[in-house]
């Protein structure tokens, strides 16, 4: 909890800096802040997790995970922000107070152990959101992105609400704890409401996580944020919201699996399928991985779908894996995009020739998200399809093999433009922050991909 | 007072739940049918309504308050998105001086 | 002794080396010597080796000595040593082999000293015999594959030897593929083998399917896949078209490789697993009809035939479908005897052939020829002496075993005797006509090449003169005892036959109708003579030129019965054709297509589906409310 | 009990008046009619307190900034481009689909029981105050950085900026 | 002292040092430094080796515990023939492209490959396994997209999806009969300990079968080959013809068959049926090819189908014969893409039309190709013919008409394998080709060092089938005995 209250106190540290005028300060405080953050997590891993304030968040293991990879993602898009968010605007502070709410927003959610707690945690993550995809404030796409957000999460939080209405209009409780002994006291005689309850938690969660037939704002909202944003949304944001589905889900409602499995599994196979297959006719760099990412949340609710005790790890490093590979994705595409002004794949011909080091992290990071093993992408793959394949889904992971085949092709397009495409180019100038992130990102992908034992056994 | 409240609670708990139902779809319905920006946020709030005065009833229902205290969780977070969304439309309007949601198609495909 | 049989193939094989890696360094005679010299060394101790056989034959004993060396393949039950077997039959194949193949090394010192592949010549000529010795010194079916093959390899090698002629390198090519047709039959007929005795030795099969019974399934299928192979490499029908093609290599090589000795394996093979053929009664008439066939037809071909060597290469071809029927009909003894004079006299005729042609320059067709035997005084007389040999006409070797092969065809099945009558006739004739074309009458070539003509140097007529005498006295191995003679050869191959001779029985003919027999064909042979000498000689016919019109029965022959044409119709442009439309059509229009369609029709459907993506919001919440709608239907369903 | 019923009614009426209004302004006004029988609903639940703050807060502060904002944006004529009428009525049919779903799984047509006020004293201030200080005290706490995020943000982005991208 | 763990990380090292090192120009030699230290400490387990059915060299540290992965390694008869193959090819195969401009990246991958390949030989645990087999792919990806010719991209990417595809279904098959192995394990010995029903095994059968099927490639699984090998540099094309398509082999006989022997029951006949369909139809195919890479292509499909008929027939002649002859056919197919390497690099062209007639200015390249050639046809005491023969026996063993029409490759072969040698080689030396220069230096050892091979396994292969016969009869033995 005091890492929560610090991250709060640092952004209003922060929006008073912005007042001040110490922009030079802004960056090594927030990442100081997230540091402090991190540390005061490490120190309660190993306490007995109790629920804390009337039961309103429970700092178990899961919680501590999730919120250490959050934190530790978020100090990765800090560290791409270096002249970044000047470009934009002048009000560097509240942009960084922003994103440090939202990811308050995020470890409410991660940590949640009471619907309230829950409801909370996603509309401070995703209000700020809302902002910051505006940002750009002369940019149509910018704007209209942030519009399209806006009014179509305003939209999904009403069908959130009505869940947990109706899941507290069954049980009487917005409290984990009580649910579930609602469903143990009365396996027999659950009432309807309850049921549709979760339908429309799935429906208010699925949005979030950006799951078919839900996902529509995703490929626009990304494309149309400022590339920072988007990363931030697609990593940070996405992990938080896939914790606290699973959260929920593990806590309380594994006891009727057969009653939402089904749904999910219909929910999978479109979001793998619609996503993959957009995917391929895409000529933009981001907006493939906008639609990447949809596809990615159809690998990840595998791991809701084989609820048990190893979806934590799965969801886990395969949230981890994609995060990583992302963020030195996004970076690239910064760098590209600065030097270039597109963001299609031509823009990344004839990469390698003059920054070998971009293109190599690059590609390391888009054989991780194929899923190719010695990398972290593949050790997640593996995880979530040994999950599934315990469960007896067979089908599915057929399903979910045609479907990382097709990955390939768009993974490896921007490969092929870097690699095999020859270009009139000049070199891209990286300066020590992205030179950075770009290492840890692909070093920790490869990492991983080695000695997986370095994240899987944490859960 | 006491008597009109008492009166009233014969009241099933279903008719309480397919009221704001009701009046929930009608929300959607109006995010569907409208194109002014500003109408589909006041839809949207419309939606958020019908699920307040449910809490409140299941809370009445339940004889729990923490239904109740609810509501205002969900008030503070309508009262937050309007801010923004009024923001993000004013800035939006700046720009395109339109609040018509069908003049944001740029993005696509 | 005997442990050193490894030698006689290891001298030719260092010879190869020595003149594959040096053909560049060392000088020509020296390779030629190098060359020689290790074939010669080779036939020494052969002479010894055979000395040692026939000293046990005389002492009473079967002769055989097996002598492995070193285990070669095994795997599981199956093993295959390189060992060699020495016995009556394959000490006479030594002899043949190094003997004959010392001789045209020695020729060929001569015939070739202006090539420029000398060195690589004699390296090839020296591998050849290696592997020549290693089919006839095998102890196991393995050990003869490898000779079989090896033999194969050479005279591909050989044939295509003036590999700049695309024309003599596809005829090497269709030779080997040929030859490998028959190898798939050899192939599988000892696996069968392998299965059936549970090796691949010969020492070890022969007694076990001596206990067989007569007509056995397995041992019919296993000597008709035997034949197959002796098909391929005996150049009989249907296999038989590439020998004639063979004749593109230098001659020599024609005298050693397709006339002397490998075409004779088949003969050898058949010879080496007679108990098994003679357990197949089926195959054995198979044999018979398809040697007999392969004799008249090929006659009838060379009868019109104008290039000296071609009319070779069908004689040839005649020759060895005289030794099949032979051996179709019980004649193993018979069979093989002609083996030994054929290689005595082909190869004279072939390398009589080859001096004339090194006289007329390069020239080969007949009809530039005539009037040489007063500038070839010696290839005359020798190819006289090879003519009158294989015609049949007493008392030169061709007689005697060709007398021996009808006589036992006459016993079997009169008709076999027939048409082994007329091949003979057709034999005396072309042969006979070859060599009037040649050497009488007035010479038709150019002037540049009357100008150039002379007898061949020294080194190319020694050994058409030590063959001539074997041919003209080679019969004296084996006299009939008809007229006397003691059988030698027979006697001395007893042990090889013996098990089949047991089953059939002593071969017995009437001196009588042995006379009758030899008399009408020696008489029929020199008539046939004869009428070739009115014909050529006091006639002076000369074959019309290749466009002018022939009778229909002319121009089957001289068109070769358009057998390769129908092969190329059959089989060869069909296959080509398939190749082309399995490519095109199946690989990558088909199979590829449906891949490469895969991919497409993701790509195509995601330029579909991601039209759903189309911007407009309101079109995005109408899809979530169906999602939601649908969900709901299901919660109804469900509850 | 018909009371709930009529007012039920005039929601559900000014509800549909509100969305199928032409004029942006008077959907406001209708929202805020409709917000006013909301305020009669709780009261009859016996949340007083819910009663007063969705007056204040609803019917006051937010539907006020709608007002203000239409205003300001100088959209209070009858020139919303209106959707088609195909996609009205489909919209209207999904609708209609929903509630019919939402009432079915939901078993709503099959008969319960009745609201019976178990403790007639939860809405009142002092209780539900007691509920919120001390079980929900963390999300209330934490509800103010909503707020915070939302004030920064509105600031944010409704300023003018000065710098050129 | 023979640490199996040391002989696979020297390819990686050397892989990261060139990496590092990049372009610098004594790239070429350290390229061929780190393949010779790891082919001499190769022979150093060939030494150690006890020709005998037990696994050796066995390494075993964990790798993932929470999954219950090991990271095991082992080498029996049956491996180290391949390790061998492995570990002689890749320093052929550097120094056969010693005469193009390569720098550091490009024999980085070759090592970082060469390290994938080792892997899959050795691995003993189905996940170490399946990590080897798609390290080995990414590699071979970048060296054929990066180097290849004009359509590499659009057919490396074909390649890469279309094994990766395959290799999917295997990883579904691997991560199924972990969660059936009591106490979830990833070790092959343990899955060959399931007794899992016949359904089961079936679609266990399939998964792997396609998996290997593709990489082999088997009928009709196959079409990317052609494209791949064609458009690949030519090392690239001797790495994936060479060892590359041996990890399928070594997969069918390793994994597939001993784990799924009722699979192999009810579908091993059809898979010998494609095998051998493939082998004629692939045969027939390479008549006709205009370009001089695509007859060995496709020859290399027929040749393997014959191997995979061999170990399908699951009897020691047919395996004994595979065993031999991947290393028999990687050593060929190596000489084979070398000298058209060589053909191609002079004369600029692969049309096999505007070859020809270069016998006369390169003698010692006709030499040394014919030997090749007749290695890659399978004349005796070439090494082609050992291995065919014992592969056609076991196919043999299996059912007489299979051999029949398995042995056609006899005669299929010598037709394409000849017109091949005769168009390039033979024939009137056309104008243009007349100063073809003729071998020399490194070509020549390289060269000479597979023909000793080809003619030195041919005539005494004993040693090399000694390696693995007694490995071939237990794991036959094992399988019988389910």
């Amino acid at each position: 909890m005091s890492a929560i209250i610090t991250l709060s106190l640092l952004a209003v540290l922060l929006l008073y800096l912005g007042l001040f005028k110490a922009k030079k300060a802004l960056l090594p405080v927030s990442l100081l802040g997230l540091l402090a953050a991190i540390v005061l997590y490490s120190i309660q891993w190993d306490t007995d997790a109790e629920p804390l304030y009337s039961g309103m968040v429970l700092f178990d293991h899961f919680a501590v995970a999730f919120s250490i990879l959050s934190l530790f993602i978020t100090g990765l898009v800090f560290l791409l922000s270096r002249d970044y968010f000047d470009s934009i605007s002048e009000h560097v502070a509240e942009y960084y107070a922003l994103i440090i709410f939202s990811l308050t927003g995020a470890l409410l959610v991660v940590s949640f152990h009471n619907l309230a707690m829950l409801f909370i945690g996603i509309e401070i993550m995703s209000v700020a959101l809302y902002i910051l995809v505006g940002i750009r404030k002369r940019d149509f796409s910018s704007n209209e992105a942030a519009l399209k957000y806006f009014l179509m999460g305003a939209f999904s939080t009403g069908f959130l609400l009505f869940g947990i209405t109706l899941i507290y209009g069954a049980t009487g409780s917005f409290d984990l704890t009580e649910i579930k002994n609602y469903l143990i006291a009365n396996p027999h005689s659950i009432s309807p409401l309850f049921y549709s309850g979760i339908l429309l938690l799935i429906i208010g969660l699925s949005f979030k996580v950006g799951a078919a037939p839900f996902h529509f704002w995703t490929p626009d909202v990304y494309e149309g944020a400022p590339i920072l944003i988007t990363t931030f949304m697609s990593t940070v944001v996405k992990t938080a919201a896939f914790a606290g589905f699973l959260r929920l889900f593990l806590t309380c409602f594994v006891p009727l699996q057969d009653f939402w499995a089904p749904v999910l599994l219909v929910i999978t196979v479109l979001t793998l399928f619609i996503g993959n297959i957009s995917a391929l006719a895409q000529q933009s760099f981001k907006r493939m991985l906008a639609y990447s990412s949809i596809s990615h949340a159809g690998y990840m609710l595998f791991g809701i779908l084989s609820i048990g005790a190893a979806s934590a790890g799965a969801i886990f490093v395969y949230s981890a894996a994609y995060s990583i590979a992302s963020v030195v994705a996004f970076a690239v595409l910064i760098l590209v995009k600065r030097s270039r002004g597109s963001e299609h794949f031509e823009a990344f011909n004839g990469l390698a020739a003059k920054n070998p080091y971009l293109a190599f992290t690059l590609s390391v990071a888009m054989l991780s998200l194929a899923g190719i093993p010695l990398t972290a992408g593949f050790v997640g793959k593996f995880m979530m399809f040994s999950g599934v394949l315990a469960n007896y889904h067979i089908v599915l992971l057929l399903l979910a093999v045609l479907n990382a085949a097709m990955g390939i092709y768009y993974y490896f397009r921007v490969i092929v433009a870097m690699y095999f495409r020859p270009a009139d180019r000049e070199e891209v100038t990286v300066n020590a922050n992205y030179k950075a992130v770009l290492f840890i990102g692909a070093l920790l992908t490869i990492a991983i991909g080695i000695f997986p034992s370095l994240l899987a056994g944490w859960l | 007072m006491e008597t009109v409240v008492t009166n009233l609670q014969g009241v099933p708990i279903n008719h309480y739940i397919l009221f704001c139902s009701i009046i929930f779809a009608i929300g959607v319905i109006g995010v569907l049918i409208r194109r002014n920006v500003i109408v589909i946020m006041m839809s949207v709030e419309l939606m958020l309504n019908s699920v307040n005065l449910l809490l409140a009833a299941f809370s009445a229902y339940k004889g729990d308050a923490s239904g109740q205290v609810f509501v205002f969780f969900v008030m503070a977070l309508a009262a937050a998105e309007v801010a923004v969304g009024l923001a993000i439309i004013v800035m939006v309007y700046r720009n395109t001086r339109s609040v018509d949601i069908n003049a944001l198609s740029r993005l696509k495909w | 002794m005997t442990d050193l049989i490894w030698i006689v193939p290891l001298l030719p094989f260092i010879g190869f080396l020595i003149n594959g890696i040096g053909r560049n360094i060392l000088g020509k005679p020296l390779i030629g010597i190098i060359g020689s010299g290790v074939v010669f060394v080779s036939f020494l101790l052969s002479c010894c080796l055979f000395s040692h056989v026939y000293d046990a034959r005389q002492a009473g004993g079967d002769g055989a000595f097996t002598v492995p060396i070193f285990e070669w393949i095994s795997a599981g039950k199956l093993s295959v040593g390189l060992s060699f077997m020495l016995d009556p039959l394959s000490s006479i194949m030594l002899l043949i082999v190094t003997g004959i193949g010392f001789l045209i090394h020695v020729y060929s010192i001569g015939y070739m000293s202006h090539d420029p592949g000398f060195g690589k010549f004699f390296s090839y000529l020296n591998l050849f015999i290696f592997f020549m010795l290693l089919l006839v010194l095998g102890s196991n079916y393995i050990v003869m594959f490898i000779g079989w093959e090896g033999v194969g390899l050479c005279s591909y090698l050989l044939i295509g030897f003036w590999y700049k002629n695309e024309a003599y390198a596809g005829a090497a090519k269709k030779a080997f593929v040929m030859n490998r047709i028959g190898d798939l039959g050899f192939l599988i007929a000892v696996f069968l083998i392998f299965t059936t005795f549970g090796s691949f030795e010969f020492s070890s099969i022969f007694p076990q399917a001596a206990g067989r019974v007569s007509g056995d399934g397995t041992l019919l299928l296993i000597t008709l896949l035997l034949f197959v192979a002796a098909t391929g490499k005996s150049a009989q029908i249907p296999l038989f078209t590439w020998l004639p093609d063979a004749m593109a290599g230098p001659t020599p090589v024609s005298a050693l490789i397709h006339a002397a000795t490998m075409v004779t394996a088949g003969i050898y093979m058949i010879a080496r697993s007679n108990i098994l053929f003679t357990l197949a009664p089926v195959t054995l008439q198979i044999v018979a009809g398809i040697g007999i066939a392969t004799a008249l037809l090929a006659a009838a071909i060379a009868l019109t035939q104008n290039d000296i060597k071609k009319v070779l290469a069908y004689s040839t071809v005649s020759q060895l479908g005289y030794m099949f029927l032979g051996l179709g009909v019980g004649a193993f003894t018979g069979a093989f005897f002609h083996v030994l004079t054929h290689a005595f006299f082909k190869a004279l005729l072939f390398l009589g052939a080859g001096s004339v042609i090194h006289a007329m320059s390069d020239e080969q067709d007949m009809r530039s020829m005539g009037g040489l035997k007063k500038k070839l005084p010696i290839t005359y007389i020798t190819m006289l002496i090879g003519t009158i040999a294989i015609s049949g006409i007493p008392p030169l070797s061709g007689f005697f075993s060709k007398d021996e092969i009808l006589a036992h065809a006459f016993v079997q099945n009169k008709v076999l005797w027939v048409l082994g009558f007329i091949g003979a006739l057709f034999t005396a004739f072309y042969m006979f006509r070859m060599l009037f074309l040649t050497f009488f009458g007035e010479f038709r070539g150019s002037k540049e090449q009357a100008h150039h003509l002379h007898e061949s140097p020294g080194s190319m007529t020694f050994p058409l003169i030590v063959l001539a005498i074997l041919a003209a006295f080679g019969g004296l191995l084996n006299i009939p005892a008809a007229l006397g003679g003691g059988e030698w050869l027979a006697h001395y191959l007893e042990p090889v036959f013996a098990a089949s001779t047991a089953k059939t029985g002593e071969f017995h003919l009437e001196h009588g109708t042995e006379y009758a027999l030899m008399a009408a064909s020696g008489i029929a042979a020199i008539i046939m003579a004869i009428w070739a000498y009115g014909t050529y000689v006091s006639k002076k016919t000369v074959p019309v030129a290749d466009g002018a019109e022939r009778s229909l029965l002319s121009r089957l022959s001289y068109h070769k019965f358009y057998i390769d044409e129908i092969y190329d119709a059959l089989i060869v442009r069909p296959l080509n054709k398939l190749s082309v439309f399995l490519y095109k059509v199946i690989d990558r229009a088909g199979i590829d297509g449906l891949v490469n369609g895969l991919g497409r029709t993701a790509e195509e459907s995601g330029k579909g589906i991601r039209l759903l993506q189309s911007g407009n919001v309101g079109f995005y919440i109408f899809m979530m409310v169906v999602g939601v709608i649908a969900l709901l239907v299901y919660g109804l369903i469900k509850i | 009990m018909s009371v709930f019923y009529f007012v039920a009614f005039l929601s559900i009426f000014f509800a549909l008046m509100t969305i199928f209004t032409k004029n942006a302004v008077h959907s406001v006004l209708y929202l805020v009619i409709t917000f006013f029988t909301f305020t009669i609903h709780y009261i009859l639940l016996n949340a007083q307190f819910l009663a007063v703050v969705n007056f204040i807060v609803y019917m006051g502060a937010i539907m006020v900034l709608f007002l203000f904002v239409l205003m300001l944006l100088n959209l209070n004529k009858d020139t919303e481009p209106l959707k088609s009428n195909l996609i009205k009525i489909i919209g209207v049919i999904a609708g209609l689909c929903l509630v019919v779903t939402i009432a079915g799984s939901l078993k709503l047509l099959e008969t319960s029981n009745p609201v019976v006020l178990k403790d007639p004293g939860i809405g009142l201030v002092s209780n539900l105050g007691k509920v919120l200080f001390s079980e929900f005290l963390l999300p209330f706490e934490i509800s103010s950085i909503l707020l915070l995020t939302a004030m920064v943000g509105a600031v944010l982005l409704a300023k003018n900026e000065t710098k050129k991208i | 002292m023979d640490n199996l763990f040391i002989l696979i990380f020297i390819p990686v090292v050397g892989a990261l040092v060139l990496a590092l090192t990049g372009k610098s120009a004594s790239a070429k030699t350290l390229a061929l430094l780190f393949p010779l230290l790891s082919l001499a400490y190769s022979l150093s387990f060939l030494f150690h080796f006890v020709p005998d059915a037990s696994m050796q060299f066995e390494q075993q540290v964990p790798w993932i515990s929470s999954l219950g992965i090991q990271f095991h390694v082992g080498i029996d008869g049956i491996s180290l023939p391949l390790v061998l193959l492995t570990n002689v090819l890749v320093p052929l195969i550097i120094l056969a492209s010693y005469g193009r401009k390569y720098k550091g990246d490009f024999y980085a991958l070759v090592l970082f490959m060469q390290a994938g390949l080792l892997l899959v030989f050795t691995a003993l645990d189905a996940f170490v396994f399946y990590v080897g087999w798609e390290a080995a792919l990414i590699p071979i990806y970048f060296i054929c997209a990066l180097w290849g010719g004009e359509n590499r991209i659009r057919v490396t990417i074909k390649f890469f999806i279309y094994t990766f595809f395959g290799s999917l279904l295997m990883l579904i098959a691997i991560i199924y009969l972990h969660l059936q192995v009591p106490g979830h394990s990833y070790e092959l010995r343990s899955f060959y300990q399931l007794a899992l029903d016949a359904p089961t095994q079936g679609w266990i059968f399939w998964a792997f079968f396609i998996a290997f099927a593709i990489k082999i490639p088997i009928f009709p699984f196959h079409t990317w080959q052609p494209d791949t090998y064609t458009e690949a540099p030519s090392a690239g094309t001797m790495l994936l013809a060479g060892i590359m398509l041996k990890m399928g082999l070594y997969g069918l006989i390793r994994w597939l068959i001993p784990i799924a022997p009722l699979g192999v029951a009810a579908y091993g006949q059809l898979a010998i049926i494609l095998a051998v369909i493939g082998l004629v139809y692939a045969s027939i195919i390479a008549f006709k090819q205009q370009h001089i890479k695509r007859v060995v292509a496709y020859s290399s499909i027929a040749h393997v189908g014959l191997m995979a008929a061999g170990i399908f027939a699951w009897n020691v002649q047919g395996l004994q014969g595979a065993v031999i002859q991947m290393v028999n056919h990687g050593i060929s197919v190596v000489g084979l893409f070398f000298v058209l390497d060589i053909i191609a690099q002079r004369l600029g062209t692969h049309d096999i039309k505007l070859t020809g007639g270069l016998a006369k200015p390169a003698p010692k390249l006709a030499a040394v190709f014919l030997i090749i050639v007749m290695g890659a046809i399978g004349l005796p005491l070439t090494n082609g013919f050992v291995g065919e023969f014992l592969l056609l026996v076991g196919i043999y063993n299996y059912g007489l008409w299979y051999a029949v029409f398995a042995g056609l490759t006899l005669i299929l072969g010598a037709v394409y394998m000849l017109r091949l040698y005769q168009k390039t080689m033979l024939g009137e030396t056309p104008e243009q080709n007349a100063r073809f220069k003729d071998i020399a230096g490194t070509e020549v050892l390289v060269l000479g060092i597979i023909v000793l091979l080809v003619v030195g396994i041919g005539v005494y292969p004993k040693p090399l089938l000694h390696l693995s016969e007694a490995a071939v009869s237990q794991l036959i033995n094992q399988v019988s005995l389910k």
